[in-house]
């Protein structure tokens, strides 16, 4: 098309965004649909560097003190001017009932104003990362969210819908024109953004498609100009397709295996009185038995990076000093029986069927496997939603999970993977350590991670803490999938590595 | 006819009462609505209060009594998933599933009807072998199958229609409606054939055996003796007294065409009830499976309502017995 | 020929005579399509019941299962492997093996609720047109509650139930018997409505009335003289709905509220294979489409005919 | 509630109007239904003749073929029947081969029809008015108006009190006797020339029945209509018939005035019908019984089909077939009316 | 003509084996609770028999006749114990029925009767070897025991109503009307009884087999001493079969009497207007009176005499007062205008 005229941008994604409230649920593609209509103190540029953003500048001015200068002259959609009440305010309703940010500040932090522009955070413990992950935390009106009573993100019990989940009022390079839920969400630039546009739309259109079949046959037929994901089965089929073509590229997601090693028994196995996950050389027999390369080859059809990690190496510069166990069932056998399973065993795998790159497939796969080393395993595939109920009881054996580390740092996977499971804190400490993993020397390690300011001891303790890990098998990493989006050749758009869409980045030629 | 009516009345509203009852139990008794509603990590305390708050502790029958106040107030309270109010979520999706089921209807009674009509009377002719060996394959098809194979067809092929959707819709205020645009009728095309596929086959098959019986009724034959054209016979005599079976059989498959809708509804991503009460049944979100089946039950009953009075407008002998009409 | 046949040992050859020259079987053997539809039926059952034996390899034996070996195409196309005659799907199980499997979990779930719901459908039916009155119309109006909820829904409500009460157990063996029970369910008022007007006809036949003056026991006339007169109808809705629950079974597997995919049935096959529909690799998806839709068309086919052949007025 | 007075005068009635010309004449009809079992000939080689303005009664037992022999005269047979033989004159016109639509447009008109159950004869879903109205203005050009007048005239032509009020009502709101009246009147619409009546009685009550009979027989006599009264009542015939044709396994086995077979029977099997039938007056001794029953269609005997259950069968009927000839005033089916045979017999004897 | 010589035969003779008292059967027909109380309609009953009272003497053969829905059938149903009488009462051998309340009680008095019904085709189960049919009463009253006796016994029963012991392996469909009929009587037989109730067991049947079938009745009735309540609406198959004959009309016995007696002096008008609408196969010439109308509904039958609206001889008294059984002979009738004398003298036959 030619520059002058209207231009709509239809795209599609497999789920809709849950709810409009940027507060309310830390998901990637929710996050990342806000991300377009409300901005953060800071974000992330295509390359995941740290931009200014709401905040046009920041300095550390004691270890637990820091500092952010505010944008000025910034309106909402409505009109109303962006000052420093708006930023406590926000930071104060990530910790309310019904927010799923509450994780992004630490605990005993203090938001204080210093001036309308000025905006200071008093920390417990000093933190080198504090706002890393504040590209997600989403700056809300306060006098519209309290003139419609959307103060908290969610109060179930009384009955009554929240307003911010169906309106939004941000700062962002788009406004909502439109909402249906799961049905078609239409946005408009916004015509007062304090950025720059990088985009020629008029309009755009999105809309949940969550047959995959359906999404390609639409990117096909060219009813939607955009979407994602691709099945890595159709990648191809997009290309050779005149007028669309794919774009791939190894995600921030880290996929990976977990098992039940705090109980005594497991919930899901034939095994009485012990656990046989507290043995590590059933861990390393587990892992061993793994066929990674094939399920790359076969069910990710080469769109994944195996990985020896539980962060991307994109994320850890010292990655290439680790390396998979290798594929070796015989191996596993004799590791199983010399742990007192020379018959091997039964447990249920727990996995999600709707979350990740073929899921569903690959923990299939890898209860084909295990069969093969003589461990029965019983399937409960599930939708998402399921299966993290479960999962966040802490009601399961072992399981598929993929994490991206949301502040793109070690120590967030540290923190809420490999630390020791404590229940009893507030919040939970590794509240997504669902198999209980526990090494203190690790979680030593972590701690000084978190205040290490020098880079190079940073790593090294990183590096310490995840070959500790490796040796334990803690975890079996599988792989890095990859992203895979789908356009119409007419489009310009930009890919980050974390899957979030920056739509004020997309042209219609 | 007062007395009839308001005894299909009373019945529905038994009808009612009892799928209520369902669905309250449902409700009350399918895992603790709390759980449901609060995070894990909330103290047992919050968790006593909000059971307070809702009224989980008083006794079951005034648990239910308010059930059905507030769902006869289209109250059903607010989804877990979504966290909006039910009735909103279904009022919004009711259009879609609506104009589906009202499409695939009237497209399964006017190819249905005709083609049960004339293969009825052309019991031997080829034409009639093949429509009757073709609405076996119809019948015979799985829905989903169906629906992918023409989305195969006609639109990645072809590109003829669209592959999902409900295209272009008007705001009627209450209403939104896909009838009124271009777009709107293309994805319409798809999504009601596949659904209406299956009745259509149904209502010809039926109206073919009706036909045969009918033709061979002692009337059928004085009217030939009588020397009426055929036309008259067919047509007047013959078809009209197929139509109280007909009539009967179409208003309960409408209540199967809504629920078949779930599956079209998810083959062709439209955005109707359906699609949204299978995901509802994936997360457990049983507000809404809950208002669904009660509005389910209550689309039936007023279909059937309606059914029973024409059946009184057609039937002059005023027989309501329709057990054994609807038996063969 | 009556002297004959009442030595014991031509008793057998004199009914089966009788029973090849009864009008069924001679409609039967009048129809061609008819005895295709029965032979296909009676492969899939042969299939079903010696799939062990029959299919090349045991899909559900996951040792046996390698990943390497998935997306075979079939044998004819380039890059065929002798071992898997139609292909393999994402996992590496033939697909003729897969579809044997699937056909004997289709063929079961579909039986079983067939007869869950017939007998659940025929007792009811029996009970309310014999007894009449108040108990007739409380059962009838059950029915009506019940036919407000077409098949599919009532699964999809018995399934969510299910996950609700009974948690992710429902995931396991348990999941057979939630399918069972409620396509069985969805599908008892046919039975019943069925039965119930056979019946309220056959209590006035005087042969009923003849065994009342006798003296016979209510319950001993139903079951002995009004049970047997019924059954025709029942066997025909019986073959009809044995097509609906096969098909009503694939559709939850689709829906993928259905049978566990590590063993699949013929609609799951189909919603897995239907992600490979655009990749190229449509033998996963169309060959258990196929064997499903075949399957179906034959046991209606099967149900139709039965119906005519029963039908005393169509003779 | 008057018809008794309307009916009076036409009890006993004898006289009616003769002509020589027969207006519906049968030859050799043969109808048949292709079974599984080979082809059954359900009417097998029967002809006879209705004069102007005469009364044939068609008697038999059950099966015997009487309905399919009116069946295929008015060209009404279902497939798979059909007319395998013969020739159907009405009026000197040949019926039997007519194209469908002009058959169509002499049904109602020339043949008329009353079938046995008035119950079931009637679409319940149109009034009476309906249905005659219908009929009248297929078979003529009467405006709307003019055919409804017509049906008035009809309904109390047939002796339906307040006719006016009636013929808005539907079918189920008349008793039994009231809609066989309506059938009648629905056959007589076009004053056709032949009535085809079948068992129009067998479903009504004793005193209904009379009734009805005399309605038909009165109507016909008014409008000039010849009928053929099929039934299996004996009385019903003997009242009202002119001549009288007696069927047995698809074949006519005697035929003549009314008086002669009644009290004359040539045919044994006409004989040992009579003596079966119980009078009143009579002995309370045993009736006469003709042993075993009709043979099915499929299994009939070989020469004359009545031989294994007639008490004077010989030889030849065996063998061979008897075609009617004339026996006393009647004709019979039966060898031993053979003049030949008579002639050896007395010979033998 | 009362004093009509007293008839000999079983009245005589044998003592009463039946008795019927003031026997009454009411249904309740009301429309549904709710269009009662929404269109203020009454509660309906349909009184199908009222006041009926006879006796059969042991061997004898009693018949009912009258319109269809005069309640005979009903009649029938409540001597065998299938309805429960609403007023009046059964006597079974000086047994009152009402006071059996247990079905073990009943059973062995339920041996001692039997029925046999219209129906040659509905009356046997079609599922069931007719051994088993005709079995099923031995079996149930435990008459016999071992599979070999009972097949002796329905072999000896299958002959005796001219079957063959062979045909018990065989199913009711391959077998006429007649010789289902017959199986119908075996199985009547099989539990030895004294009384049989036939509720029109020919009225489906050709003259021939209808012959054939009385025949073997009156047989049996003869060489088991079998005592009938027999049912039809053939006058001529009852005058044929009977000693004793019912007239009823509306639920209401108007005249019961010695058959050749109310045959050749009937009193009632009723009875004399259906002798007059049978068909006269004698052809006698006479002229006959036929009565218009048709039955009224059971429902609301008309006050006073029921017959009255198509009586010509009724009057005022008829209208309006109920008419009391009065002794006539043997018998009994239901008539004002008998009792004050005032009815013609009917012609003999
Ligand atoms: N559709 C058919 N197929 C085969 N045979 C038939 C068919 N219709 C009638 N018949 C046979 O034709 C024969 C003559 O039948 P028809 O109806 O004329 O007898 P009928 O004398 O009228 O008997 P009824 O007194 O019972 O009416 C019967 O034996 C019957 O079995
Ligand atoms: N179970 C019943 N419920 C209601 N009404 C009944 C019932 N049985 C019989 N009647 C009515 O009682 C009256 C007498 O019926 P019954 O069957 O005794 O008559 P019938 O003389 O035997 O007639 P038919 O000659 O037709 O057999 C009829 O009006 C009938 O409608
Ligand atoms: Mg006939
Ligand atoms: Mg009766």
């Amino acid at each position: 098309g030619t520059g002058a005229k209207a231009e709509t941008f239809r795209w599609a994604f497999q789920g809709d965004a849950q709810s409009l409230d940027p507060h309310i649920l830390n998901e990637t593609f929710t996050i990342g649909f806000h991300s377009n209509i409300y901005e953060g103190l800071i974000r992330r540029d295509e390359d995941l560097k740290i931009q200014p953003a709401l905040a046009t500048s920041w300095e550390m001015m004691e270890p637990t003190r820091w500092r952010f200068h505010l944008r000025e002259g910034v309106t909402f959609h409505n009109g109303n001017e962006f000052n420093a009440d708006d930023v406590i305010f926000s930071f104060q309703r990530i910790l309310k009932e019904g927010s799923d940010m509450g994780s992004k500040l630490a605990p005993g932090t203090e938001v204080v104003k210093v001036d309308d522009y000025t905006v200071d955070f008093i920390t417990e413990n000093p933190n080198p990362i504090l706002h890393y992950e504040w590209a997600d935390v989403f700056i809300m009106d306060k006098e519209w969210a309290e003139k419609n009573s959307a103060t908290q993100p969610s109060d179930v019990a009384k009955g009554e819908e929240n307003y911010a989940a169906f309106n939004a009022n941000g700062t962002g390079p788009f406004k909502v024109q439109s909402r249906e839920t799961d049905v078609k969400t239409v946005l408009v630039p916004n015509e007062d953004w304090w950025d720059e546009p990088k985009h020629n739309l008029t309009e755009v259109v999105f809309t949940p498609i969550s047959s995959d079949a359906t999404r390609v046959a639409a990117l096909l037929s060219g009813e939607i100009d955009m979407m994602y994901p691709v099945p890595v089965q159709d990648l191809r089929r997009v290309d050779s397709n005149a007028g669309t073509s794919t774009m791939t590229g190894p995600e921030l997601r880290t996929i990976f295996l977990g098992m039940d090693q705090m109980r005594d028994e497991l919930l899901y196995s034939n095994v009485e009185g012990e656990n046989p996950f507290k043995d590590q050389r059933v861990r390393e027999a587990f892992y061993r038995a793994i066929d990674i390369n094939a399920i790359k080859q076969k069910i990710m059809r080469g769109q994944s990076d195996p990985s020896a990690l539980m962060i991307s190496p994109f994320l850890f510069e010292r990655a290439d000093e680790f390396e998979r166990l290798a594929y070796d069932p015989d191996k596993a056998k004799e590791l199983l029986a010399e742990a007192g399973y020379p018959d091997g065993f039964q447990l249920q795998m727990d996995c999600p069927n709707n979350r990740y790159v073929n899921d569903e497939a690959i923990c299939q796969a890898v209860v084909a496997m295990l069969a093969k080393v003589g461990v029965q395993v019983d399937l409960n595939a599930q939708p998402k939603a399921q299966y993290f109920a479960k999962a966040l009881a802490y009601d399961v054996s072992f399981y598929l999970l993929g994490w991206t580390p949301s502040s793109l740092d070690s120590y967030n996977v540290l923190a809420n993977l490999i630390m020791c499971l404590d229940r009893e804190k507030t919040p939970i400490q590794a509240k997504f350590n669902y198999g209980g993993y526990c090494n203190p020397k690790v979680d030593e390690l972590a701690n000084e991670v978190l205040v290490e300011t020098d880079q190079e001891a940073r790593n090294d303790k990183i590096e310490e803490a995840f070959r500790t890990l490796h040796e334990d098998r803690g975890y079996i990493p599988l792989h890095q999938q990859y992203l895979a989006w789908g356009k119409r050749d007419n489009i310009d758009l930009v890919q980050r590595p974390d899957n979030q869409f920056m739509l004020y980045r997309v042209n219609v030629n | 006819m007062i007395a009839f009516i308001v005894r299909r009345l009373l019945q529905s509203l038994v009808v009612m009462l009892v799928v209520a009852l369902l669905a309250f139990s449902m409700f009350r008794f399918i895992g603790d609505p709390v759980n449901q509603m609060v995070g894990v990590d909330t103290t047992e305390e919050v968790r006593e209060n909000l059971r307070e708050r809702l009224g989980l502790n008083d006794p079951v029958s005034v648990q239910f009594g308010r059930f059905v106040v507030n769902a006869a107030q289209l109250d059903f309270g607010i989804s877990y998933q979504h966290k909006k109010e039910v009735s909103n979520l279904l009022a919004e999706r009711a259009p879609a599933t609506l104009e589906l089921a009202f499409l695939s209807a009237i497209f399964a009674l006017i190819v249905g009807v005709p083609m049960g009509v004339y293969t009825g009377l052309h019991r031997d002719s080829w034409l009639s072998k093949v429509f009757l060996t073709v609405s076996l394959v119809g019948i015979s098809l799985p829905t989903f199958l169906i629906g992918i194979l023409m989305i195969f067809i006609f639109s990645v092929w072809l590109g003829w229609l669209p592959s999902f959707g409900r295209g272009e819709v008007v705001d009627l205020g209450f209403w939104s409606t896909g009838l009124l645009t271009v777009s709107g009728w293309q994805a319409a095309i798809m999504p009601s054939i596949t659904l209406g596929l299956f009745q259509m086959t149904l209502i010809m098959r039926l109206v073919r055996a009706e036909m045969l019986e009918v033709l061979r009724t002692d009337y059928v034959k004085f009217a030939r003796a009588r020397g009426l054209p055929n036309r008259a016979v067919h047509f007047g005599h013959a078809l009209k007294n197929t139509l109280v079976p007909v009539i009967t059989i179409t208003g309960l498959q409408l209540g199967s065409i809504i629920a078949f809708a779930i599956i079209t509804e998810t083959v062709f991503q439209w955005p109707g009830m359906g699609l949204m009460f299978l995901q509802a049944i994936q997360t457990v979100d049983i507000p809404i499976m809950a208002a669904y089946l009660i509005l389910i039950a209550f689309i039936f009953v007023v279909i059937n309502l309606i059914v029973d009075i024409l059946y009184y407008v057609v039937d002059p002998r005023l027989r309501i017995d329709r057990a054994t009409a609807a038996g063969h | 020929m009556s002297v004959v046949s009442s030595l014991p040992g031509r008793r057998g050859a004199d009914m089966l005579r009788r029973a090849w020259d009864s009008d069924i079987a001679y409609s039967f053997r009048q129809s061609k399509v008819t005895m295709v539809a029965a032979a296909v039926t009676l492969v899939y059952f042969v299939f079903a019941l010696f799939a062990p034996w029959i299919a090349p390899h045991d899909p559900y034996d996951l040792s046996s299962v390698s990943l390497m070996d998935s997306f075979m195409p079939p044998v004819w196309e380039e890059g065929g492997d002798p071992r898997f005659l139609l292909g393999s799907d994402d996992q590496g199980r033939g697909i003729l093996s897969t579809i044997i499997y699937g056909s004997r979990i289709s063929l079961a779930v579909g039986f079983a609720s067939v007869i869950f719901a017939a007998v659940l459908g025929v007792t009811l039916g029996l009970i309310a047109g014999y007894a009449g009155g108040a108990v007739d119309a409380f059962i009838m109006r059950v029915a009506e509650v019940q036919l407000s909820f077409p098949a599919i829904l009532i699964a999809l409500l018995i399934d969510g139930v299910a996950r609700g009460v009974l948690g992710n157990e429902a995931q396991g063996d348990i999941a057979y018997f939630v399918i069972i029970l409620s396509i069985g369910l969805s599908f008892w008022v046919q039975y019943a409505r069925t039965v119930r007007g056979s019946c309220m006809v056959e209590k006035n036949k005087e042969y009923v009335q003849a065994a009342r003056v006798i003296g016979v026991r209510p319950a001993l006339v139903v079951f002995r003289h009004v049970l047997p007169n019924v059954l025709g109808p029942v066997l025909v809705i019986a073959t009809i709905t044995l097509a609906l629950a096969i098909i009503t079974e694939a559709t939850l597997s689709f829906l993928g509220v259905g049978v566990p995919p590590t063993s699949p049935s013929l609609g799951t096959m189909i919603r897995i294979g239907n992600d490979f529909l655009f990749s190229g690799e449509w033998w996963i998806t169309i060959f258990p489409g196929v064997a499903l839709a075949v399957l179906v068309l034959a046991v209606n086919l099967l149900g139709d005919w039965l119906r005519d052949a029963l039908n005393p007025k169509l003779r | 509630m008057n018809e008794t007075t309307t009916f009076a005068d036409s009890a006993g009635a004898t006289a009616r109007p003769r002509g020589n010309r027969p207006v519906l004449e049968v030859e050799k009809l043969r109808v048949e239904f292709p079974t599984r079992k080979g082809t059954l000939r359900a009417v097998d080689d029967i002809s006879f003749h209705i004069d102007e303005g005469e009364v044939l009664g068609v008697v038999g037992e059950s099966g015997a073929g009487k309905s399919m022999t009116g069946t295929a005269i008015i060209g009404l047979l279902e497939p798979p029947g059909r007319i395998a033989g013969g020739e159907v004159r009405l009026e000197g016109e040949r019926i039997d081969n007519l194209p469908y639509e002009k058959m169509r447009r002499y049904r109602g008109a020339r043949i008329g029809m009353v079938f046995q159950d008035p119950l079931t004869s009637l679409n319940p879903l149109y009034t009476v008015g309906f249905h005659l109205t219908e009929t009248i203005r297929t078979h003529s050009d009467l405006s709307e108006k003019q055919a409804r007048q017509r049906a008035l005239d009809l309904l109390s032509e047939v002796g339906i009190p307040a006719p006016e009020r009636r013929i808005d009502q539907y079918p189920h709101q008349f008793s039994g006797g009231m809609r066989q009246r309506v059938v009648v009147a629905l056959a007589l619409c076009a004053n056709p020339r032949l009535i085809i009546a079948d068992e129009p009685t067998t479903a009504l009550d004793v005193s209904i029945q009379a009734q009805i009979i005399r309605l038909l027989q009165r109507l016909c006599r008014e409008h000039g209509a010849s009928v053929m009264l099929i039934t299996h009542d004996m009385g019903v015939i003997a009242e009202t018939a002119d001549r009288v044709a007696v069927m047995y396994a698809g074949r006519i086995a005697e035929v003549g005035p009314v008086q002669e077979v009644v009290k004359n029977a040539q045919h044994p099997y006409t004989e040992g019908l009579m003596g079966a039938i119980p009078t009143i007056g009579g002995t309370h001794e045993d009736l006469v019984q003709i042993k075993g029953s009709m043979p099915r269609l499929t299994q009939i005997p070989s020469g004359c089909a009545f031989h294994p259950r007639c008490p004077k069968a010989f030889d030849r009927c065996r063998r061979e077939r008897p075609e009617l000839m004339p026996a006393g005033r009647s004709e019979a089916a039966c060898w031993l009316h053979d003049p030949a045979e008579k002639g050896r017999r007395r010979g033998n004897g | 003509m009362a004093e009509v010589a007293a008839p000999q035969g079983p009245v005589a003779t044998g003592e009463t084996l039946l008795s019927v008292r003031d026997l009454g059967k009411t249904f309740d027909v009301s429309a549904p609770f709710l269009n009662r109380v929404l269109q203020g309609q009454p509660r309906v009953h349909l009184t199908a028999v009222d006041d009926v009272s006879f006796d059969i003497p042991r061997g004898s053969t009693f018949s009912l006749v009258g319109e269809s829905g005069c309640g005979k059938s009903t009649v029938a149903r409540l001597v065998v114990g299938l309805y429960r009488p609403s007023q009046g009462r059964v006597e079974f051998e000086g047994t009152d029925l009402a006071r059996i309340q247990t079905r073990r009680q009943m059973a062995p008095l339920r041996r001692k009767w039997a029925m046999i019904f219209q129906d040659p085709y509905a009356s046997l189960n079609p599922r069931w070897r007719v051994a088993d049919i005709v079995a099923e009463p031995i079996r149930y009253h435990g008459l016999l025991s071992g599979g070999q006796a009972i097949r002796t016994r329905v072999g000896e029963l299958l002959e005796l109503v001219g079957l063959s012991a062979l045909d018990g392996e065989k199913y009711p469909h391959e077998f006429s009307g007649g010789q289902r009929q017959r199986i119908s009587i075996a199985r009547a037989l099989a539990s030895e009884p004294d009384f049989i109730v036939c509720d029109e067991p020919t009225s489906a049947l050709d003259v021939s087999v209808q012959a054939q079938i009385l025949n073997l009745m009156k047989r049996l009735q003869r060489e088991l001493g079998l005592t009938y309540l027999f049912i039809s609406h053939d006058l001529a198959v009852v005058y044929h079969i009977s000693d004793y004959v019912g007239v009823m009309y509306l639920g209401r016995l108007v005249e019961w009497s010695d058959a050749r007696l109310l045959f050749s002096n009937p009193r009632h008008p009723y009875t004399r207007m259906l002798l007059d609408a049978i068909p006269d196969l004698e052809m006698s010439g006479r002229a006959r009176t036929p009565v218009g109308g048709e039955v009224p509904s059971p429902i609301a039958p008309p006050a006073g005499c029921h017959f009255n609206p198509r009586c010509p001889f009724a009057d005022e008294r008829c209208r309006s007062e109920t008419p009391m059984a009065l002794k006539v002979g043997v018998g009994e009738v239901r008539c004002h205008a008998v009792e004050e004398g005032r009815l013609p003298e009917p012609e003999s036959a």
